[in-house]
Parts: C-alpha cells; sequence; structure tokens
C-alpha cells in the first residue's frame, strides 16, 4: 500500500473539538502529518481590551471550559499585583480549593477520554461517573458547574459555610478509594499498558527542547511546576509535592495525572481544614495604575501565562493569554511522526489538548526525523499531488 | 426428514425466524450486560430490533464512484453465508443437514463476513473504509490460524468431522472444554477477534478511522451487515457450545424424546448464553489493542498454545490407540 | 531546582546588550534592540540556564510594537527581554532557530498583528481563518472591525 | 486486571448509576445560578446591573414608577429588561444590585434559539 493521506477532523469521533490532521501514512506507520487548529478562533484578547475590570473576568473564564478558574485567577491575581491589593487569606484558600476541584476534574475527564481513546470504554464510563462529584461540589460552592464565576478582582464572590465544609469533607474519602482504583487499574490493566507504553516517548531534552509544558511536561522528569515555582494564592502555606515521572511516555502522563490527583485531594483537605476566619474580599479599586505583567498560573494541562498591560484606565491595554496547550502542540508533531496511526489520538490526547483556548495552529516543522529517502519537501510535495488526485490508495 | 417438516426447520424453527429472534436478543443481552457491568441503564429489550427496522427504512447512499452491485451484494452475501453456517450448528439434537466435513464448510462460511467486509471497505473509496479493510484481512491472517487449529482439535478426538457427531461424541466421553481447555480459551479468543469486539474492534476502530469498513454504509446494507454480525455471534457461540461444551445433548439418556429436545434446546440456550456473558466480560475488561500488538500476540501466544494443545491431543490419541 | 537568579550575575550576562533591571522579586528585565535579540537569547539559554520560553507577549503600544521575550529555567527567575519594532517595518529575524517552541508564537504573533520575522521556516496563517482578508491584522490597536470587508466565514442565509 | 473485574462484578449487581432524565431529577444545590429574574417593585432604576452585565443582556428601558424603599416613596425613572437567553448565569448583576431585585433562581432556565428574545 502506498503513502495514503488520512483526513482526522475537523469533526471526528476521536476529537472533542475542531481540528484538522492531515496525516500521511504508510500502510499504519505515520510519515508525516499536517495540523490545522483554527477552527475557533473568537477574538477574545481584542474583546478583553474593551471591558472593564468586572465584566473582562466572566469573559476570560470563557477562554476555556474545563480550566476556567485558571484563566479568571491567573488574571485576578496579576491585576491585584499591579494594584497592589492585600487579599485577605480566607479569599485565596477558597481559591484553592476551586482551582484544586477543577484540576481533579479536569484530570478525572481526561483519564476517562484517554480510556475511551484506546476502546476502553469501561474505565471511561466509572471515571466520569466518579467526576459527577467533584462536579457537585463544585455547583454547591459556587453555583455553576462550569465557568464558575468565582474569582473577581480583589478576592472571591462567594463564601463556605460550616456546614457545606463538613459536607464536602463527607465526601472525599469516596472519591479517594476511587482514585486508588484508578491508580491499580492502569497499572495492571494489561490492554491499556500495550497501548500507553513506550508511545510518544519523549525524552528530558526533547521534553525541555520543545518548551512542553504541564504534566506531558512533567512525565519526562523536568521538575516545573509554577504553583511552586512562582507561588500565588495558598500554595506556599500547603504541604504538597511535585509529581514527576521518568517515562516520558503516555503512561508517565498518565501516572502524573494521577499522582496530582491524590495531591490535588490532599490540598483541598487541607485548605478547608485550615480555612482562616476573616474576609472574602476587598474593594478593589475601579482603575490600575500604569503597569505590566507577567501573571503565571498552573492550569490543570499547564503552565499557563498571562502577560497583562495596563495604561492607567479601567481597562486592560492589552492581554496576551499564552494557553498550555499551544506550548504542547510542537512536541506533538514532533512525537507523532514514525508512530503507528493508531496511536494518534493516544498522543494527541496524552497532552490533554484544549483546542478552543488554543485555536491556534502548528504544522509539523523540518525537524521531523525523515524517514527512507524522501526529505520532508519531498513528501509534502507527494502528499500534495496524493490530495489533488483525490487521496486514493 | 420429511420435506415439510424440513421447511419448518429451516425457516421457522429453530431455524431463521428463530434464529433472528434470538440474535437480537443476545445482542440486547450483550449491551445490557456490558451496560451494567459500566453501571449504566442499557437498551430497552426491543432496541436491536427497532435499530434494525429504522435502518432498513433509511436512505441508501451510494459513494461516488463506487461499484453499486457489487456494494450492494456483499451484505447480502454475508448475512446468507452466516444463515447457512447456522443450520449446521446443532440445536435441539443434531442438524438435520450434518454430513462428514460440515465443520470445514461452517468455518469457511464463517470466514466469508470478514471477507465481504474487507471488500465493501475497498470497494467505498474511502480512505478510512480501505484502512480498515486491510485491517481486517490483517486481523483474519492472525487469528484465523489458531482459531481454526482450535476448533478442528475436538473433531480430531472425536474422530469425526461433522459438528454434530463431534457433539454426540461428547456426551459419551465428556466435554471438550474439560478435555482440551487451551482450545476452548483459543476458541472463545478467536470468536471475540472474529465478531470484531474489544480488544479485537480493531477494523472499526472509532477514535482513528471513524468505523472502518462501516463508513460509507448507509440504511439496509449496514442493517444486513449488522444483522450479520449478530446471526455470526448465535452461530459462533453454537459452534464453541457444541464443539467444546457437548452442543444440546445431556450427559445422559432422557427416556420421552420430546422431553429430551426440549431439555437440549435449553441446554443450546444456556450454553450459548454463558458464552456470550464471557464475551460480553471480555468487551468490558479490556481496551482496544494495535494490530502490531495483535499480531504479537496471535503469532507468539495464541498460535503456540495451540500448537502445544495439538500436540497435546496427539499424544492423548496416541496413548488410548495404544492401549 | 536552584535559588534565584541574582540581579548581578544577569547583568554581567546581559548588560552588554542594554539595560538590566529587576522589576519583581523574581523577574529581571533586559531591554534591547531587534538586531540584538538573538544573541541576548543564545546568551541567556548557555550562561543562564534559561530552557524554557514561557511566551512571546507581544503588543502596540500606538507608535512601536512590542515584543517580550520570558524565558525561565531551573533557578525559576523569569528573565525578559523586550525589543521594539518600528511599526512602519515590522520584521525582525526569527528565533526559531534556536527555541523551537518560539516557532509557533512566532505565526501567532505574525497573524495577529502583522510582524515579520524573517527566516522562519514556515511562516503561515495559524489563529485566523483561512478566508481572513490578507493585510488585517486585529490586535493592532487602530484596527477597528467593519462590517462592510468580508471577515472569512458563511453568511447567513439571506443576508 | 483483578480491580477491574472486581469493579465490574460489583456494578453489575448495583444499581445503574445513571438519572434517568424526564422521570427522575437531579436535585439542584443551594446557591444554583439558574434562571435569571427581576423582582419589579423593588427596583429601583439604578442601572448597575446593565452596566457590569458582561453578556449585555440586561438593558435599561424608560419607565416612571412609583415605588416604596425602606419606608420612602421615590420615583425610578428606567427599569431593566432582560434579553433572557443572552445570560451567561454569571452572577454578577445579582451580587452588584443594591436593592437585591435582580436574583437567579434555584431553578433550571430554558433554552431556546434566538438570543435576543425578551423575556419578561
Amino acid at each position: 500500500m502506498p503513502e495514503v493521506i488520512l483526513p482526522i477532523g475537523p469533526q471526528h469521533p476521536a476529537l472533542k473539538e475542531p481540528v484538522n490532521f492531515r496525516v500521511i501514512v504508510d500502510g499504519e506507520t505515520i510519515v508525516g502529518l499536517e495540523l490545522d487548529v483554527s477552527y475557533t478562533h473568537r477574538g477574545i484578547e481584542k474583546a478583553a481590551e474593551q471591558r472593564d475590570f468586572i465584566r473582562v473576568v466572566p469573559l476570560l473564564e470563557r477562554v476555556c471550559g474545563i480550566c476556567s478558574h485558571a484563566h479568571a485567577q491567573a488574571f485576578c491575581t496579576g491585576i491585584e499585583e499591579i494594584m497592589q491589593l492585600e487579599v485577605p487569606p480566607r479569599a485565596q484558600y477558597l481559591r484553592t480549593i476551586v482551582a484544586e476541584l477543577e484540576r481533579m476534574h479536569s484530570h478525572i475527564l481526561w483519564l476517562g477520554v484517554a480510556a475511551h481513546v484506546v476502546g476502553f470504554n469501561t474505565l471511561f464510563m466509572w471515571t466520569w461517573r466518579d467526576r459527577e462529584t467533584t462536579q457537585d461540589i463544585l455547583e454547591e460552592m459556587t453555583g455553576n458547574r462550569m465557568n464558575y464565576g468565582m474569582n473577581e478582582v480583589g478576592g472571591v464572590r462567594r463564601d463556605l459555610s460550616p456546614g457545606q465544609i463538613r459536607s464536602i469533607l463527607s465526601r472525599l474519602p469516596k472519591l479517594e478509594e476511587q482514585i486508588g482504583k484508578y491508580v491499580e487499574m492502569v497499572k495492571g490493566e494489561e490492554t491499556m499498558l500495550l497501548r500507553f507504553r513506550g508511545i510518544g516517548k519523549l525524552s528530558k531534552a526533547e521534553a525541555l527542547r520543545y518548551g512542553t509544558v504541564g504534566p506531558t511536561a512533567r512525565a519526562s522528569g523536568v521538575d516545573y511546576d509554577v504553583r511552586r515555582d512562582d507561588p500565588s494564592i495558598a500554595y506556599p502555606e500547603v504541604p504538597w509535592k511535585v509529581v514527576t515521572d521518568t517515562n516520558g511516555d503516555v503512561y508517565g502522563r498518565t501516572l502524573v495525572r494521577i499522582g496530582e490527583l491524590q495531591e490535588s485531594l490532599g490540598i483541598i483537605r487541607y485548605c478547608l481544614e485550615h480555612l482562616p476566619e476573616g474576609q472574602i474580599y476587598v474593594p478593589a479599586p475601579k482603575v490600575a495604575p500604569k503597569a505590566e505583567i507577567l501573571s503565571r498560573y498552573e492550569a490543570p494541562r499547564g503552565e499557563l501565562a498571562h502577560f497583562i498591560r495596563t495604561n492607567g484606565t479601567d481597562k486592560v491595554d492589552r492581554i496576551d493569554i499564552r494557553t498550555p496547550t499551544l506550548a504542547n502542540w510542537t512536541s506533538v508533531t514532533v512525537s507523532l511522526v514514525n508512530q503507528n496511526i493508531a496511536d494518534i489520538p493516544v498522543i494527541v490526547a496524552a497532552i490533554d489538548p484544549c483546542l478552543s483556548c488554543t485555536s491556534r495552529i502548528t504544522i509539523l516543522s523540518e525537524r521531523g526525523r525523515r524517514r527512507g529517502e524522501m526529505s520532508w519537501a519531498q513528501l509534502v510535495d507527494h502528499g500534495q499531488r496524493f490530495y489533488r488526485e483525490g487521496g486514493r490508495s | 426428514m420429511e420435506p415439510l417438516l424440513l421447511g419448518i426447520y429451516i425457516l421457522l424453527f429453530p431455524g431463521f425466524l428463530f434464529l433472528f429472534a434470538y440474535a437480537f436478543l443476545l445482542q440486547y443481552l450483550d449491551r445490557k450486560i456490558a451496560a451494567r457491568m459500566q453501571q449504566r441503564v442499557g437498551p430497552p429489550l426491543l432496541q436491536p430490533f427497532a435499530d434494525f427496522i429504522k435502518m432498513l427504512g433509511k436512505e441508501v447512499i451510494d459513494p461516488a464512484g463506487v461499484d453499486r452491485k457489487a456494494f450492494d451484494a456483499a451484505p447480502v452475501v454475508a448475512l446468507a453465508a452466516a444463515m447457512t453456517a447456522y443450520l449446521y450448528i446443532p440445536i435441539v439434537g443434531g442438524s438435520p443437514f450434518a454430513f462428514q466435513g460440515d465443520l470445514v464448510l461452517v468455518l469457511y462460511l464463517l470466514t466469508l463476513p470478514t471477507i465481504a467486509l474487507f471488500l465493501l471497505g475497498w470497494l467505498s473509496r474511502n480512505v478510512f473504509s480501505s484502512v480498515g479493510g486491510v485491517r481486517a484481512v490483517t486481523m483474519l491472517f492472525i487469528y484465523e490460524v489458531p482459531f481454526f487449529l482450535a476448533l478442528l482439535m475436538p473433531a480430531l478426538m472425536a474422530g469425526s468431522w461433522s459438528i454434530s457427531e463431534i457433539a454426540l461424541w461428547q456426551q459419551e466421553h465428556g466435554w471438550f472444554a474439560l478435555l482440551q481447555p487451551i482450545g476452548f480459551v483459543v476458541g472463545l479468543i478467536g470468536l471475540q477477534a472474529k465478531l470484531e469486539r474489544q480488544p479485537f474492534d480493531i477494523p472499526e476502530a472509532e477514535t482513528e478511522i471513524v468505523a472502518g469498513p462501516w463508513t460509507e454504509l448507509t440504511g439496509r446494507r449496514l442493517a444486513l451487515m449488522h444483522l450479520t454480525m449478530q446471526v455470526m455471534l448465535v452461530a459462533g457461540s453454537g459452534l464453541i457450545a457444541a464443539l467444546f461444551l457437548g452442543g444440546p445433548l445431556l450427559p445422559w439418556n432422557i427416556s420421552p424424546a420430546w422431553l429430551a429436545t426440549i431439555a437440549g434446546f435449553l441446554m443450546f440456550l444456556g450454553k450459548t448464553l454463558v458464552i456470550l456473558v464471557i464475551l460480553a466480560s471480555l468487551k468490558v475488561a479490556t481496551g482496544r489493542i494495535r494490530i502490531d500488538q495483535l499480531n504479537d500476540i496471535g503469532w507468539k501466544y495464541l498460535a503456540s498454545a495451540t500448537i502445544l494443545q495439538v500436540g497435546i491431543v496427539l499424544l492423548m490419541d496416541y496413548i488410548r490407540v495404544g492401549t | 531546582m536552584t535559588g534565584l537568579l541574582g540581579l548581578e550575575e544577569v547583568k554581567s550576562a546581559l548588560e552588554r546588550f542594554g539595560t538590566v533591571e529587576q522589576v519583581r522579586f523574581n523577574r529581571i528585565k533586559l531591554a534591547t534592540t531587534p538586531e540584538k535579540v538573538h544573541e541576548a537569547l543564545f546568551r541567556a539559554q548557555t550562561l543562564l540556564a534559561c530552557d524554557h520560553l514561557i511566551q512571546i507577549s507581544a503588543l502596540d503600544n500606538g507608535q512601536n510594537f512590542e515584543l517580550i521575550y520570558h524565558l525561565t529555567g531551573p533557578h525559576r527567575t523569569v528573565i525578559s527581554i523586550a525589543i521594539a519594532l518600528p511599526r512602519d517595518r515590522p520584521e525582525m529575524p526569527t528565533t526559531s532557530d534556536i527555541l523551537p517552541p518560539a516557532g509557533i508564537y512566532e505565526r501567532q504573533i505574525y497573524d495577529l498583528l502583522g510582524i515579520v520575522f524573517t527566516g522562519h521556516p514556515n511562516l503561515k496563517r495559524i489563529i485566523l481563518s483561512e478566508d481572513w482578508p490578507e493585510n488585517e491584522f486585529p490586535l493592532r490597536k487602530d484596527w477597528k472591525p467593519r462590517p462592510r470587508i468580508p471577515s472569512g466565514g458563511t453568511r447567513e442565509e439571506g443576508k | 486486571m483483578s480491580g477491574v473485574l472486581l469493579e465490574m462484578l460489583e456494578n453489575l449487581c448495583s444499581k445503574p448509576f445513571t438519572i434517568l432524565y424526564p422521570k427522575e431529577k437531579v436535585p439542584i444545590p443551594k446557591g444554583f445560578r439558574g434562571k435569571i429574574a427581576i423582582i419589579d417593585e423593588k427596583c429601583i432604576g439604578c442601572s448597575r446591573c446593565a452596566k457590569v452585565c458582561p453578556a449585555e443582556c440586561i438593558t435599561m428601558v424608560p419607565d416612571e414608577t412609583e415605588i416604596e424603599v425602606k419606608g420612602k416613596k421615590i420615583v425610578r425613572k428606567k427599569r431593566p429588561v432582560l434579553k433572557f437567553f443572552r445570560c451567561i448565569r454569571c452572577g454578577l448583576c445579582e451580587q452588584y444590585c443594591p436593592s437585591e431585585a435582580i436574583v437567579m433562581r434555584c431553578q433550571l432556565s430554558e433554552c431556546g434559539p434566538d438570543k435576543e428574545v425578551v423575556v419578561q
């Protein structure tokens, strides 16, 4: 069978969001790949320049559905630093609780999607069933299951009553038990191990070179976690550790995410038990002084950076958002070449791509390892000719 | 058998009418058990039947440039092959069509749907379908050898090439599942692969190649292919039940013939259901493996296990005949 | 993980490219010119062990385009290398040869602000849809949405 | 592997987790940000909700009405009108309302195809 271009997406059962891969396959092996992610650009950065600090927070929350709190938090902590606000500790703890609950639901969701991608639908059903617990807790805390609307400049918008704290604490042991089961399943389920081990491998040097962030980087042994490296909110006061792994493949990323689930549970429990008394909010001035700041936060998918510049008005002059998925795409295109087509969804899913918040694209650079005698340019030529002729095999 | 009785046998019971009803029931049970194991609710009883009727009524779309006649014929051929194979499976006592060598015919007929699936994939001129079709055939070459070897071992030991006679042999000597446990396990795994269920749903891996050869199937073609797979499930589990679990025959004789028939029929139902539960559990407990991994597993473990079984059978035969 | 970088350390490595100042306890900023940025990034990588590019922040301040490269490393200090490009000729050499992840960020900046990175291996449209009109850069301050100009996508029926 | 089998058997013997929607419903927790509603007699017409709404779903229309606030009678000049399906349920209007005249009820809101529909 000669090389065939296999179009995957923009609408495809494996993909939850619009993305287009044009995979050039030789039999079952990928020899080349083009990605196109530009289907969901919404111009949020431009829109954010037109809104004041109260109204921009809900907008930024909607950059991404899963890590909505992360975006709002990166922005709020940045603006608070510019305004030099002292946010009360209770607000910081509440932010931490929501942030870690969000991380938990994101990682559980990822585990389910990864299992679904390798055809293990049972784990998918079970994880999504257990994810409901975190969603219920978030709904009770914030009033919404997604896009919580918890942050604002100066603090948080909702408080926790002692009754709610007790109710949340009582639900955590069940969740912990389920997470323990996942660890066992991921380490013991043969078909999943077959599909995860040695797939999409990135060495530590490669992970650093291609600028990976978050669990993808930590699975390759890169010891970066913004929560520790550039601490904000309540993280310096809470005992927790950064989870890293040395496998560097999809299996390692799974282990890192499950390890982080357990850490997050510990953080939530600590924060609930040691929730300081006091205000949850300090009134924020309407305008921010002229300044610029790079606000970083570890979103569930990796390091999130908001570059904010203010110009002495009640609106931001420029907000530049770098989402974790954008940083991880380069590594995906590199690690896909020479893999099996059956592994495309696994490798892509392993970085937990969030396309709406990325809405950006990459095309495989010339750095893709060359295979056989064909150069990359020849291969692209060949592929395009093929495509024009109808992609027949 | 009289022509009238034979007609009833083929058309009504335990022929095609029963076959379709039972195929839908097995499909329902399969889905229901899987759903409950995943803590879902699962479909209602008539869902598979409703799906079938609905799909029959849907518009048939011809992909551009496709050979319509071949595309129409392939599902029909596949279904006919699966239904014919079913006629040789003993259901209420031996099959009236039994002859020496019907085991080989059944194995051949059960391979036809896979070939039809490959043809459909290849004919539809869709890259997903082509890749899926190639995968289906590649998989055929991997699992077919151990599967056939495992299913032929009972014939070797019973000294007959007729499924009904093999079932009869077990009435006296005990089930082959106990005599040839490795063959039984390989047979179940091979059946799972033949039916393209997890962990062997490689040709129709939805997260990779949409639906593989099924991608361009619509309307009645899709309905017929689904029905083929369901009939294959009945025929395959019936075949395994006959070859390894003694089929519809009881280990002892029951005096009135009609009672024996009913008991045999119940045995058939019970045994196929047990096989279905095993297959459904396997489906729920595993993810999809890759084709190269299947290649490894198939040739390294399954094939060598069956060869081992062949050796054991030959040795046992030698001892038995020698003494 | 090592301790934070001191201002003196950074100064000794990067002072030759421009002014170095400490803007936050873990952030040191260097203001330099577009021609020197390549060398500055290389020195930051080799001498200061910066192995991670956080972001290339790009903005339009009305007079100039500003680009700020944020780098970090195991020392956890963010080194920001800021440059300004003239609005009338927004061109600068690419940095994707020494920083592979910069390739993607540069394409994004090219798409939204129209800054051309010479030597980039594949400088093509990335964020905006493929039928977005040429030479319309939405993040420039003087850009306003104009409904009369088709900006890609399909129109609603009957309009 | 044994963990998976154990969990499978456990599930087989327990009730399904699914909630069959029209027949059973999930209880809505207290403090849920649900259907938005304006309590007209409390509204003093200050327009703060319209200013903070990120989705611009609240507009003020002229409406001179006499209302009673803390025992005093005042005349309000405007009243808010909701473009109901634009609401993104952020809860900012509820938070910024000085007279608690705009609330989010513990009740699921309907959906509709037209964003501009005004629901009173």
